[in-house]
């Protein structure tokens, strides 16, 4: 099934749910409402025609400018050989969107991941914590306004060049 | 040991000086303590086509048997802190060897925020070994600099005191 | 032997007015010191160098060859090197307990060489139970690990102990059985006695006595591979799993005896196999000379058993480790039964032939080398499927 | 029960015989010629010799055939390259006042090379380098300030002329850009 | 609960007071390939859970490439995985050149492959050798690495190091193939066949070496779709979906090759010792596109004209890539500027990672090792 097909029949069954397709660029994709995104996701995974089994790729962006953070989800289905992109915008000072943990297990570490490198909170996520990153870190590198911090436990971060 | 330091310069002093370096120069166990890209040569020098076995320097698992840390890769800030113990845990005489441009300075990682900018910051080293990563003969080469550097040392002969030099 | 070597002493007046026994003492003493100088720690050392060498070549590698010329001093340097580096006490450990574990492990390892039968008359004490004490010696060693296991107060170590305990324990009772299979043969637990019985030649070895012992050389095998932890074995100092298992703390002086007692073992586990099945110190009378015969004993003696050690660097080079549950399968299910069956079947067999059956002999003895020539075409096969280049110098 | 009996034997002999096979394997290793190169004295060649002329070690400048255009200090992803090039004011010559590389930093990538006119930055087989402080692996090619190379059509100097050769020679191998369409070809 | 096929009761209600045993695996520990920390809670031999804790090797590379511009940015993705650097090359070139609409020369296309099968068996031969060597046998590990040793040498004439290989450019590849590479490469790879021989006698027969990875730690195939395991892990537990195949790239559909999927020859599908069997067989299979691509790379340019200031239209895009640890997928932003906006890479290691917590509890602690080191995991592909 091609994208377009796909998004179709996401607007036929979560109509005010989707927000905006884009199909005329590289990789089309669907930007979708956040809260929704565990129930479309189950119907994505269930549903025979489509049934998107795996999560290959969860990625947060930043976009500061427009005062965002997208997560983008790619999905893929082993069954149909097909994908489809969703995308789920959330204010950058009130990032919450609910976990697919539930929904394909990969999304664990993956939403793990978001949240430590960009503060995106799962809401139902069964174990949120830091990956990457020391418990006591402080801020989200990923961010676009992040700022290395000076020191950590003592070490300092900085190193002036040899080549003075 | 309590008898470092406690004699004056004299021959036999420092023949056995000599011969403790020699046996600390022959027999460096390295700790297996591989942290990224460079791990994978510290194995290749390990391995059949450099083999560093040949200078007596064997690889241990345990800090507590291991004369020499290899610093093979980048080091993280979080694992930075842990370096820290292992290198505590090393019985002296100990020494460090940082391998590639990461360990050395940080390297190509310096850009990064998570990352710890040269070993140094956090434990001493004793010689550098460029190349990113540095090619097994190329460690083989630091560790037989640092073996010219262990056959300098002196245990029982009195040091000068610090400044009586200039 | 000793013995009358102090009375000739005594008699001479060479010790004066010091009453006999503390005499004998100090001839104990002395010559323990020089069989453990002169050859327990050199032996251990060493086979830690060949050890290295016969891994490196195994591994298209060279191994040690800088230190001393082609590296022969490895060892040297690399004991001197422990015994001089810092001795570091893990402050929460039991610190009595693990200075102690070192020496009781050492103590376990060194005394076994007093039943070692080296020749005829090569011997520090020819005692009427000669294997049993052997054996039970080096039981001693498992006491040592598990201390240091405990001691150390790291769980990698404590595993490590408590599988070296499980692991021995177990072993202990196949190893046991087939070594009374012999015994029933010799009707002597003296390892002279058990000498004795046997020739120079393969066919008067008790291996090929009869099918249940050239089954029962095996079984001990194993059973003395697994006590004296070597890989497929290794469990308690599993390097991948367990850091370093029991030792990974210990540093310095009281890690080289744990390092000397794991290389010196190796030696004690061959010249028991040697001792048992594969005619000790007999060697073919060519002189009358009684100095020269028991040299010649004691080289074929040492030979027999060092190609053990080499077979034991070489079966680690190849195999991989088991787990801990087919240990205890391997142990409980394979070698205990088949070690009863042996004992029941040797049992039977002396009684029928108690002189041995010359047939029985040289049959077992035809397919013993034939085994061994089955295995070189297997290995020249090996050589010309990898077309790899030849070279028959062990120097490098 | 027998054929429990037989599957106990059969697991008894196949461990036997797959031990026996691998050490047939191990012990032909026995007389094979170990393919160990002795680095760093007992080889026939030096070990800087066998290496192929693409291999990326240590990095380092000819001078002489060095423009002077800071084309690899820009491509260095990690600034690890120093140049101080100026025009003289008097002479109206590019001087070359300093030209270091920190070989402790650089991750010998060969991004540096690439866009060099001359091949006067290029990456030698030299791999030992290790030295006990990190200010002592800093290269500083220019002890006092050089003329930067001006490219002349011909090279007639007898001088340059073979290190420029060295050096278009060294910027060969790199593959040279089709246009777009070149997939076609 | 079962062990290897035996029923054990761990609690009994005698009286006896039992504690678990937490230990901290890592993150200095020999066996777990880099840095990686585990937190066992075990009740002797018996684990009944194994937490990993990464990070330990998290080098913010992602964060990099939004500061070094889309040519600086490539022999970073070499660090990405060290082992199979040449895959990430290839991604990052692939997404970068879907971002600027960059065709890339035919001839360049097959250097590409050559380079990363080439790396492809490299990987695999390191990955087969430290699995054994964490199983206890020494030698094989040191075949691997003698074998892999000679790639190294292939490569390094190919693109001037060992590791790091830097090798692909966006639109194409930094170097053409050396003269005489066709049949050196095809001399190797004649070598390498008796050598694989030679392991599948001292390893794969080896009846210590089938009883330590068979019906360890199996994966059914859901549990691994679920878990979004990719390359030979997935294919072990009996999916047979290989992204050179069922997605194609490159010049791989015109390439033929089998995908090897795991078969249960030891135990169960999906088992440790399935995983090593692929790997095994995708050696193999390498092998075969190698020969095939030296047959068919035709002549032409390697590298298609980019600008050294590359910046490629806003939008973003993403591909995936069949890495030697499996579909790799790249996802990159570009806000029109010559620095790329965002890079997120998900690799194969990171998801095997994650299924461990789930497959441990009533493994052994000396399965756990065989389990690290039969998914591949390689530490900075985790972290990053």
């Amino acid at each position: 099934m091609d994208a377009a097909s796909i998004h179709s029949r996401l607007r036929d069954k979560f109509a005010d749910k989707i927000l905006s397709v884009e199909e005329s660029v590289k990789d089309p994709f669907a930007v979708v409402d956040g809260a929704a995104i565990r129930e479309l996701c189950t119907y994505l995974r269930d549903d025979e025609g489509l049934s998107f089994d795996v999560l290959t790729n969860q990625a947060g962006v930043d976009y500061k400018a427009e005062g965002h953070v997208e997560v983008v989800y790619h999905l893929y289905s082993y069954k149909h050989r097909h994908y489809v992109i969703l995308k789920v915008r959330v204010p950058r000072d009130a990032a919450e969107i609910p976990s697919v943990e539930s929904v394909w297990k990969a999304a664990n570490w993956l939403e793990r991941e978001i949240f430590d490198l960009l503060g995106v909170h799962f809401v139902d996520h069964p174990d949120l914590r830091r990956i990457l990153m020391p418990e006591d870190w402080v801020g989200h590198p990923l961010r676009k306004d992040f700022v290395e911090p000076e020191e950590y436990h003592g070490i300092n971060t900085t190193r002036e060049s040899l080549l003075r | 040991m309590s008898l470092v330091n406690s004699f004056s310069q004299g021959v036999i002093t420092t023949t056995a000086d000599q011969f403790l370096n020699w046996t600390r120069k022959s027999s460096v166990w390295w700790m297996l303590f591989g942290l990224a890209c460079c791990a994978i040569e510290l194995m290749q020098t390990q391995g059949p086509r450099a083999d560093v076995d040949r200078f007596g320097a064997a690889p241990r698992s345990s800090p507590r048997q291991s004369d020499l840390m290899v610093v093979a890769g980048t080091l993280t800030l979080k694992m930075a802190l842990r370096t820290k113990v292992l290198y505590d845990q090393m019985p002296e005489p100990r020494y460090v060897i940082s391998m590639g441009a990461c360990a050395s300075c940080g390297g190509l990682f310096q850009l990064a925020y998570s990352v710890c900018d040269g070993v140094d910051k956090v434990i001493p080293v004793d010689v550098y070994v460029p190349g990113c990563p540095p090619r097994p003969e190329a460690l083989t080469e630091g560790i037989l600099k640092l073996q010219e550097k262990m056959m300098t040392e002196t245990w029982l002969v009195r040091r000068p005191a610090v400044g009586a030099q200039a | 032997m000793l013995q009358t070597f102090l009375d000739s002493l005594i008699a001479d007046g060479t010790f004066g007015a010091i009453p006999r026994d503390v005499a004998y003492a100090i001839g104990m003493v002395a010559a323990g010191a020089a069989v453990v100088f002169g050859f327990v720690l050199n032996i251990s050392g060493v086979t830690t160098f060949v050890e290295r060498r016969v891994w490196a070549r195994i591994q298209s590698r060279v191994g040690p060859n800088r230190v001393g010329p082609q590296g022969i001093l490895q060892w040297l340097a690399d004991g001197l090197k422990l015994l001089m580096k810092e001795e570091a006490i893990p402050y929460a450990a039991d610190a009595t307990l693990f200075k102690l574990a070192p020496f009781v492990v050492t103590i376990g390892f060194i005394t076994a060489f007093v039943a070692i039968p080296f020749s005829s008359a090569l011997i520090v004490a020819d005692l009427n139970l000669g294997i049993l004490y052997i054996t039970s010696m080096t039981s001693l060693v498992v006491v040592g690990i598990m201390i240091a296991g405990w001691a150390s107060n790291n769980k990698w170590a404590l595993i490590g102990g408590i599988r070296a305990a499980a692991q021995i324990v177990s072993y202990e009772i196949p190893a046991a059985l087939s070594i009374f299979t012999v015994i029933l043969i010799t009707g002597t637990l003296s390892t002279q006695g058990i000498i004795q019985q046997q020739g120079w030649g393969p066919w008067d070895w008790f291996i090929f006595h009869s099918p249940f012992t050239f089954i029962g050389f095996f079984v001990t095998f194993v059973a003395l591979l697994a006590e004296g932890n070597r890989t497929p074995f290794d469990l308690p100092e599993a390097e991948s799993e367990l850091v370093a298992g029991f030792v990974t703390e210990y540093s310095g002086a009281r890690y080289l005896f744990f390092f000397l007692v794991e290389w010196g073992n190796l030696y004690i586990i061959g010249a028991i196999l040697v001792t048992l099945f594969l005619g000790g110190w007999q060697a073919p009378h060519i002189t009358d000379s009684v100095v020269g015969m028991n040299i010649l004993q004691a080289l074929t003696f040492i030979v027999k058993s060092y190609l053990f050690v080499i077979l034991m660097m070489w079966i680690r080079a190849t195999l991989p480790r088991v787990r801990v549950d087919q240990l205890m399968t391997t142990c409980w299910k394979y070698l205990l039964p088949i070690s009863f069956v042996n004992f029941m079947g040797t049992a039977l067999w002396v009684m029928i032939w108690p002189q041995g059956f010359r047939f029985a002999e040289i049959v077992l003895t035809a397919m013993g080398f034939g085994l061994v020539g089955y295995f070189l075409y297997r290995v020249a096969f090996h050589l010309r499927r990898s077309g790899a280049q030849i070279t028959l110098s062990p120097l490098s | 029960m027998a054929g429990a009996l037989s599957e106990y034997f059969r697991n008894v002999f196949d461990t036997a015989a797959a031990v026996l096979e691998g050490m047939a394997v191990t012990c032909s290793h026995f007389v094979r010629k170990p393919t160990t190169v002795q680095y760093p004295d007992r080889t026939d060649v030096r070990v800087q010799d066998t290496l192929p002329y693409r291999y990326r070690g240590i990095l380092e400048v000819d001078l002489e055939i060095c423009t002077g255009c800071l084309a690899c200090e820009r491509a260095c992803p990690i600034d690890c390259i120093v140049i101080d090039a100026k025009k003289d004011k008097g002479t109206r010559k590019m001087m070359l006042n300093r030209f270091d590389i920190d070989i402790a930093k650089c991750m010998y990538c060969g991004l540096c090379s690439e866009p060099c006119p001359t091949g006067a930055i290029h990456h030698t087989p030299e791999f030992e380098g290790a030295d006990y402080s990190l200010e002592s692996m800093v290269r500083r090619f220019v002890n006092e300030s050089v003329e930067a190379y001006k490219p002349k059509k011909v090279e007639d100097d007898p001088k340059i002329s073979p290190i420029l050769e060295r050096g278009m020679r060294y910027l060969d191998e790199f593959a040279e850009p089709g246009d777009e369409a070149g997939a076609d070809a | 609960m079962s062990i290897a096929g035996f029923e054990v009761e761990v609690e009994r209600g005698t009286g006896l007071e039992t504690e678990q045993m937490t230990l901290n695996m890592g993150p200095q520990h020999p066996s777990t390939h880099g840095v990686l920390r585990f937190v066992i809670k075990a009740d002797g031999e018996v684990m009944r859970r194994a937490v990993p804790d990464v990070g330990y090797l998290h080098r913010s590379i992602e964060k990099i490439s939004e500061k070094v511009g889309y040519h600086g940015f490539m022999p970073y993705t070499d660090r990405v995985d060290y082992v199979a650097a040449m895959f990430c090359n290839q991604g990052w070139g692939m997404v970068t050149e879907k971002l600027a609409d960059i065709e890339v020369p035919k001839r360049g296309e097959y250097c590409r492959v050559i380079a990363a099968e080439l790396n492809r068996i490299a990987s695999h031969l390191l990955s087969v050798g430290t699995m054994i060597l964490d199983i206890g046998a020494i030698t094989p590990f040191f075949h691997s690495f003698r074998e892999r040793e000679k790639i190294n040498d292939l490569l390094e004439e190919l693109c001037g190091a060992r590791l790091t290989y830097n090798y692909m450019r966006i639109g194409g590849v930094a170097w053409d193939l050396p003269p005489g590479y066709e049949e050196k490469v095809l001399g190797f790879l004649g070598q390498l066949e008796p050598m694989l021989d030679e392991f599948h006698d001292l390893v794969t027969e080896n009846t210590l070496f089938r009883g330590r990875c068979s019906n360890v730690a199996a994966i059914p195939g859901e549990q691994a779709v679920a878990y979004n395991l990719v390359g030979p892990n997935l294919r072990a537990s009996g999916v047979r979906y290989d992204v050179r195949r069922d997605e194609p790239y490159s010049v791989y559909p015109e390439l033929e090759f089998d995908v090897p999927v795991g078969t249960g020859a030891a135990g169960s599908v999906g088992d440790s010792f399935d995983r090593y069997a692929v790997r095994i067989a995708e050696i193999k299979e390498s092998m075969k596109i190698l020969r095939q691509c030296f047959r068919q790379i035709p002549d032409g340019p390697v590298v298609a004209k980019v600008p050294r200031k590359l910046k490629p239209p806003e939008g973003d895009a993403q591909i995936r890539v069949e890495s030697a640890r499996g579909d790799m997928s790249w996802y990159a932003v570009s806000d029109g500027t010559e620095f790329p906006y965002r890079c997120k890479v998900r690799t194969g290691s990171f998801a095997a990672m994650s299924i461990i917590e789930d497959i441990s509890p009533g493994l052994m602690l000396a399965d756990l090792v065989t389990v690290i080191a039969s998914l591949d995991i390689v530490a900075p592909e985790v972290d990053r």
